[in-house]
């Protein structure tokens, strides 16, 4: 039995407008029964994913297949976006208790169905842009996947910090869309089309003046600089980051992020044969690894540092990109996604007994032997210590590099891993040297604890067998 | 005769109006407006492709009007949600000025 | 169109839209943007696009505007005392955005069409709402119906971000 | 199977005791099974057999080429053999342990785990992701159970070789990246088979040799890259003091002896003279800072970074003779070196101070522990009679012949005649040492202090045993590593 590729977003949708209506026609349940119906059905729909028919290679004219394509690495990243949002969903459960008391209402779970709601729409989204191939999908899905994080990100209001990094987003947001926008027009005003496949065709011409093409380029560029946190776009990174609800953040840093690099493996092919394009992406690597990493050593809050870990991350995927090396980018993803998911759960259900700060986590290995370990696994990947699946992604990536004679890319990339190093370990520090004055133990729902050991479970694995990911891609 | 670059220049210049009001000015109202001036020059450039690049069939480029329509779109209810988020500042801070919301640091 | 009429437009739609970023008083820059937007929506009818040029009206001085004064009036945002102007910053704003202009120039220049005058129209008969209205029914079907979700999503955001909190 | 055995019984150990298996008594079974079992493989190896015996092969990634490939030649195998003794000397030393004893024990293992997994794997991704699986359990182990100003020491030591890695990494790739298309390959044996056809460039092999060389010199203190080591293992519990720097410190000669020389050979003639100079900087210049030293384990600390110097003469040389006393020599400094480390994380114990201004005397009350130090001291310096000696005098023969000319000096020449003012100099700063902590006048309030428990007569006897026994014959050692290194010169077209 098999479906068309198309159908997944249709369900995705489905669970979504699903769980609106429970949540708002039935006001007396248990509202957190929402977040596991919608984590079955996604982990469904991911399920489904492995029985799709094959769909039209070449690329139609006009019409449905002329938007949207269901090659490998579509396909690919729809599975990403339905792991990261279930992930995200179980670390929203934990995170109820939170968003409770900033949200009163008229009865006590006021808001949260709208709260699980919204990542499943986010998802949608989230796929449909991996597999737009014309930018007015590029535009609508982005634009999808942006409005809802509008709404997740100052979700829990009544938190002034909140609030500030919601505005940060929007203003940005929209500033990037401007951009996104401007550079359209032009793209389209050069070469009368909108599909990236026509699109590639008509600038192979040499014929064309490509100048005003590259200048749209550039604009596009910038948008999604601001999406994938790029110096020198990330301005808006660490402030929402820190102000956003936890388990929005580890969604808008992997899906957000990974939705971004997508649209930028795609976009750029048209372009790629333009040397002054490699360069500027090089120097944008160069600036992203050494602002995210040299910013991040000072930081005293996790999800502060988590954020200028996820620019510096995306120094390391934009050297892969500047490589031209889409595997070694999807793997990189995977393992991003991992290791910063499983910290986020972590952080989640730490804050919720203490705080956020790197502080907070003193004697986090007597509290709770458990999420120290987990907290460990997923800082030595994060840092790339060999066996975790953070290693095996720099190294494809540094490979990648020096296949390219990317010599300088390389230097960089190697002395902010050291960078790295430090600043993971603090937090390592924190956990096993530091001592605590408290000695309750953290609870952890059994849910959590199932995730959390999966996850860990799934880095080490792919940081020795990586052939899984490899092949989806083949 | 008006020409093509001309409008391009209309346009680019109302771009640009709309990017120095979000750098220069502080009050987010504001800069929500001169965010909707630069969608609204891309909307311009827009239309002025379609009408000068004609299609093969001699009509206006069509499929840059249908873009415009999701851009506006887009940006409609991309104010809706916007403002939503201003009044919630509003309430908590009593304020709309981007130098009052600073209290997360480097 | 005459060019005298396109340069009327044009200056009323960069006048005031530089009014809304100069003016001081939020009230009086929404009333420039709704000016603005007429010229532009004259614009685009001079470029032949009614449809999308009362679009345009209907949705920006229609919906958006008044959605812009609705919220002024009720946050009663008065004229704002003069700040300190950060000058440095001014200045690299300022230059920033004549940057960038300069480039949009030079990109014009270069772009070969830039010089070409209007195109006569095959068929002196506009039927603009119907082209437009059947390319989103077919041909981009799918973005129509993404568009129909990203609205839904933008109105549960605004309901739950607007939702009145017992106090 | 039996290498994997090896390889996984200590890290299958660390898990099981983290799982919450009883913490001493799990390590100290896990490190004798492995003992166990590498002198199985040791006596059944055929010392005349030219390259690798117990091969295992998993295949892990096509597109990579990439396989998991345990496998034991002469020179990994006396590594292993190493590392097996002196993991079992140093958990049967570590003595009760008052916070996270099971974090502890599950640390050493992990650290013995992976040095093992490095000296075993035939694959180059593997041999340098081994290592490095050792990072993060030293960072643990100096900064929570670490004394004196463990924090620095544990910072200064991760960041340290997490740079050096991660240049190893770049080297270790380029390396792969040089050969052509057809034979690219991970594996050791094919990169040997490549490297013998000429496959690899000239002039790639300079910039990858060097490459190499700064990496692998980071993780072994090569002189100017060495500030990292004393300080680590003077913070360092002793036992973690012992295992690396008896065993992982070596990781890094290991890999020039298996990696960069056979396969670089041209590359590694390009930069001799450098490697020279840094050398005698250990050897002289460490020498000379190791004699100022005032406390015993900054003196330890420094001397181990000194006698690194002799490894590398020996790894320069380029001759035969010198390589298998450079092997011999890692092996004999492991040993007695652990065994150092050992004895003067006891005495911290007892006195509570290393200082040697305020030692002395204690020979009287610890006659056991003196006696250890004392013939541990003795290696060191390379008394004949000692494992320690016969590779110093092969090493140092070695680098005197090379190039050698009847009527004039050469480079090497002049640099074996400097590096044997090395020996005065260690016997000058352990004869110090010894005096100032087992003779003399004793401070009265240490009549308390006991001599080491019975128990450890059994690690230092094991370790005592080795370096005597290769000492006196040390062919048993030459016999099984030579065969590995003629290989290289006649692997040269």
């Amino acid at each position: 039995m098999t479906i068309g590729a198309p159908i997944l977003e249709v369900e995705v949708l489905v669970i979504g407008l699903f769980v609106l209506m429970v949540e708002a026609f039935f006001e007396r349940i248990d509202k957190r029964t929402l977040a596991f119906a919608a984590i079955f059905g996604l982990a469904a729909v991911l399920a489904a994913s492995f029985f799709l028919a094959p769909a039209p290679t070449d690329v139609a004219t006009t019409g449905f297949w002329s938007f949207y394509t269901a090659d490998l690495l579509a396909i690919f990243f729809k599975r990403f976006a339905l792991v990261t949002t279930i992930l995200v969903l179980v670390m929203m459960v934990d995170y109820a208790p939170v968003v409770r008391q900033s949200v009163h209402g008229t009865t006590h779970q006021s808001g949260l169905g709208e709260f699980f709601a919204l990542p499943i729409f986010t998802c949608v989204g989230l796929m449909w842009m991996a597999s737009a191939i014309d930018f007015v999908m590029i535009f609508v899905s982005l634009e999808l996947v942006t409005m809802s994080f509008y709404v997740l990100v100052s979700f829990t209001r009544r938190n002034p910090a909140t609030l500030e990094a919601g505005v940060k987003y929007l203003i940005l947001s929209a500033l990037s869309t401007g951009f996104l926008v401007y550079g359209i027009t032009w793209i389209f005003g050069v070469t009368g089309e909108t599909n990236l496949a026509r699109v590639t065709a008509v600038l192979a011409d040499p014929a064309l003046e490509s100048g005003p093409a590259l200048f749209g380029m550039v604009l596009v560029l910038v948008a999604l600089g601001f999406k994938i946190a790029a110096v020198p776009f990330q301005m808006w990174v660490p402030d929402v980051y820190q102000g956003a609800p936890t388990p929005v953040t580890a969604f808008l840093s992997v899906g957000s992020k990974a939705a971004g690099f997508v649209v930028l493996l795609r976009v750029l092919q048209p372009f790629f044969m333009m040397p002054q394009m490699v360069k500027a992406l090089t120097i944008i690597a160069l600036l992203t690894l050494l602002y995210g990493n040299l910013a991040a050593l000072p930081q005293t809050n996790l999800k502060r540092l988590l954020a200028y870990s996820s620019i510096a991350h995306a120094g390391y995927l934009l050297i892969g990109v500047v490589s031209f090396a889409g595997e070694a980018v999807a793997y990189y993803l995977v393992a991003y996604l991992l290791m910063t998911l499983l910290s986020f759960a972590v952080l989640v259900v730490v804050a919720n007994q203490t705080g956020d700060n790197i502080e907070d986590f003193s004697g986090l290995a007597k509290r709770s032997p458990f999420l120290a370990f987990a907290m460990l696994v997923a800082m030595a990947s994060l840092a790339g210590v060999p066996f975790t699946a953070g290693f095996l992604g720099k190294f494809y990536i540094f490979d990648a590099a020096l296949r390219q004679h990317q010599t300088t890319l390389v230097v960089v990339g190697v002395i902010t891993v050291a960078c790295g190093f430090y600043y993971y370990l603090k937090v390592v520090r924190a956990m096993y040297w530091d001592g605590s004055s408290i000695d309750a133990p953290v609870p952890v729902s059994r849910l959590s604890r199932v995730t959390m050991t999966a996850m860990m479970v799934a880095i080490v694995v792919l940081g020795v067998y990586p052939q899984p990911i490899l092949n989806a891609l083949k | 005769m008006v020409t093509l670059g001309q409008y391009l220049i209309v346009s680019g210049l109302l771009f640009t109006i709309g990017f120095a009001g979000v750098l220069l000015r502080r009050n987010i109202i504001i800069i929500f407006m001169s965010l909707e001036l630069m969608l609204n020059a891309a909307n311009l450039s827009l239309v002025a492709f379609s009408r000068f690049r004609l299609g093969v069939d001699g009509m206006p480029n069509y499929n840059a009007q249908v873009f415009v329509f999701f851009i506006i779109t887009v940006a409609a209810a991309e104010v809706a949600v916007g403002l939503a988020i201003i009044v919630a500042l509003y309430r908590a801070r009593q304020t709309t000025h981007v130098e009052d919301i600073n209290s997360l640091k480097f | 169109m005459s060019p005298i009429l396109f340069w009327l437009f044009a200056f009323v739609m960069l006048v005031f839209g530089a009014a809304v970023v100069i003016n001081r008083n939020p009230i009086a820059s929404a009333l420039s943007l709704v000016v603005c937007f007429m010229g532009l929506s004259a614009l685009f009818i001079s470029l032949d696009a009614f449809f999308i040029g009362i679009i345009q009206v209907l949705v920006y001085a229609g919906a958006v505007m008044v959605l812009f004064l609705f919220i002024i009036m009720l946050l009663d945002l008065r004229v704002e005392e003069r700040r300190k102007i950060n000058l440095v910053a001014f200045v690299g704003g300022l230059a920033v955005a004549f940057a960038l202009f300069v480039q949009i120039c030079f990109v014009v220049d270069q772009l070969g069409a830039a010089k070409q005058a209007f195109p006569s129209l095959r068929a002196a008969k506009m039927d603009d709402v119907h082209n437009v209205g059947l390319l989103l029914f077919t041909n981009y079907n799918l973005p129509f119906q993404i568009i129909g979700v990203l609205v839904l999503v933008a109105t549960i955001g605004v309901v739950v971000l607007s939702k009145r909190e017992l106090r | 199977m039996i290498l994997p055995f090896i390889v996984f019984c200590p890290i299958v150990a660390a898990l099981a005791i983290l799982c919450g298996a009883p913490a001493r008594r799990t390590a100290l079974w896990a490190a004798g099974f492995t003992l166990a079992a590498t002198l199985l493989v040791y006596f059944e190896f055929d010392a005349g057999r030219r390259g690798f015996d117990f091969v295992v092969s998993y295949p892990i990634s096509d597109a990579w080429r990439l396989n998991f490939t345990l496998g034991v030649d002469g020179l990994s195998l006396i590594m292993l053999l190493l590392t097996a003794i002196v993991t079992f000397a140093a958990i049967w030393f570590t003595g009760p342990i008052a916070t996270h004893e099971h974090a502890f024990h599950a640390c050493l293992l992990l650290i013995a785990g992976g040095a093992l997994g490095a000296f075993a794997s035939l694959d180059l991704f593997f041999f340098y992701a081994f290592h490095e699986l050792a990072l993060i359990p030293t960072f643990l182990l100096i900064g929570i159970w670490g004394t004196g100003n463990r924090h620095a020491a544990a910072w200064k030591i991760t960041i340290y070789l997490a740079t050096g890695s991660f240049i190893l990494l770049l080297g270790l790739i380029m390396l792969y990246r040089s050969v052509p298309d057809g034979a690219r390959s991970f594996d050791i044996r094919a990169l040997q088979k490549a490297a013998a056809l000429g496959m690899i460039p000239t002039d790639a092999q300079g910039t990858i040799f060097l490459v190499l060389l700064i990496g692998f010199g980071i993780l072994v203190s090569l002189f100017p890259f060495h500030t990292w080591a004393p300080e680590a293992y003077a913070s360092a519990p002793a036992p973690a003091a012992m295992l690396h720097a008896g065993v992982l410190k070596k990781f890094g000669l290991y890999g020039l002896l298996r990696v960069a020389i056979p396969l670089l050979p041209q590359g590694a003639q390009q930069w001799t003279t450098l490697l020279l100079v840094l050398l005698l900087g250990n050897i002289i210049y460490i020498g000379l800072v190791t004699i100022a030293q005032k406390r015993l384990d900054w003196m330890l600390g420094y001397s181990s970074v000194m006698h690194m110097g002799y490894i590398f003469l020996g790894i320069a040389s380029g001759t035969l003779l010198g390589m298998n006393g450079a092997a011999v020599l890692i092996f004999a400094h492991g040993i007695s070196i652990a065994l150092l480390f050992g004895i003067a994380g006891e005495i911290r114990q007892r006195t509570g101070t290393l200082l040697l201004s305020d030692l002395g005397g204690l020979g009287k009350i610890m006659p056991r522990a003196g006696l250890a130090f004392g013939l541990a001291a003795f290696a060191s310096i390379g008394l004949p009679g000692f494992a320690n000696f016969a590779g110093e005098v092969m090493v140092l023969f070695g680098a005197f012949r090379n190039g050698a000319e009847p009527y004039r000096f050469h480079i090497f020449q002049i640099a074996t005649v400097l590096a044997l003012w090395g020996v005065v100099i260690s016997a000058v700063y352990m004869l110090r040492a010894y005096r100032k902590v087992f003779m003399g006048a004793m401070p009265e309030n240490w009549s308390g202090v006991t001599d080491l428990r019975r128990s450890l007569h059994v690690p230092i006897g094991l370790l005592v045993a080795v370096t005597l026994w290769f000492g006196f014959f040390p062919q048993s050692l030459v016999r099984i590593v030579s065969p590995t290194f003629k290989s290289y010169f006649t692997q040269k077209p």
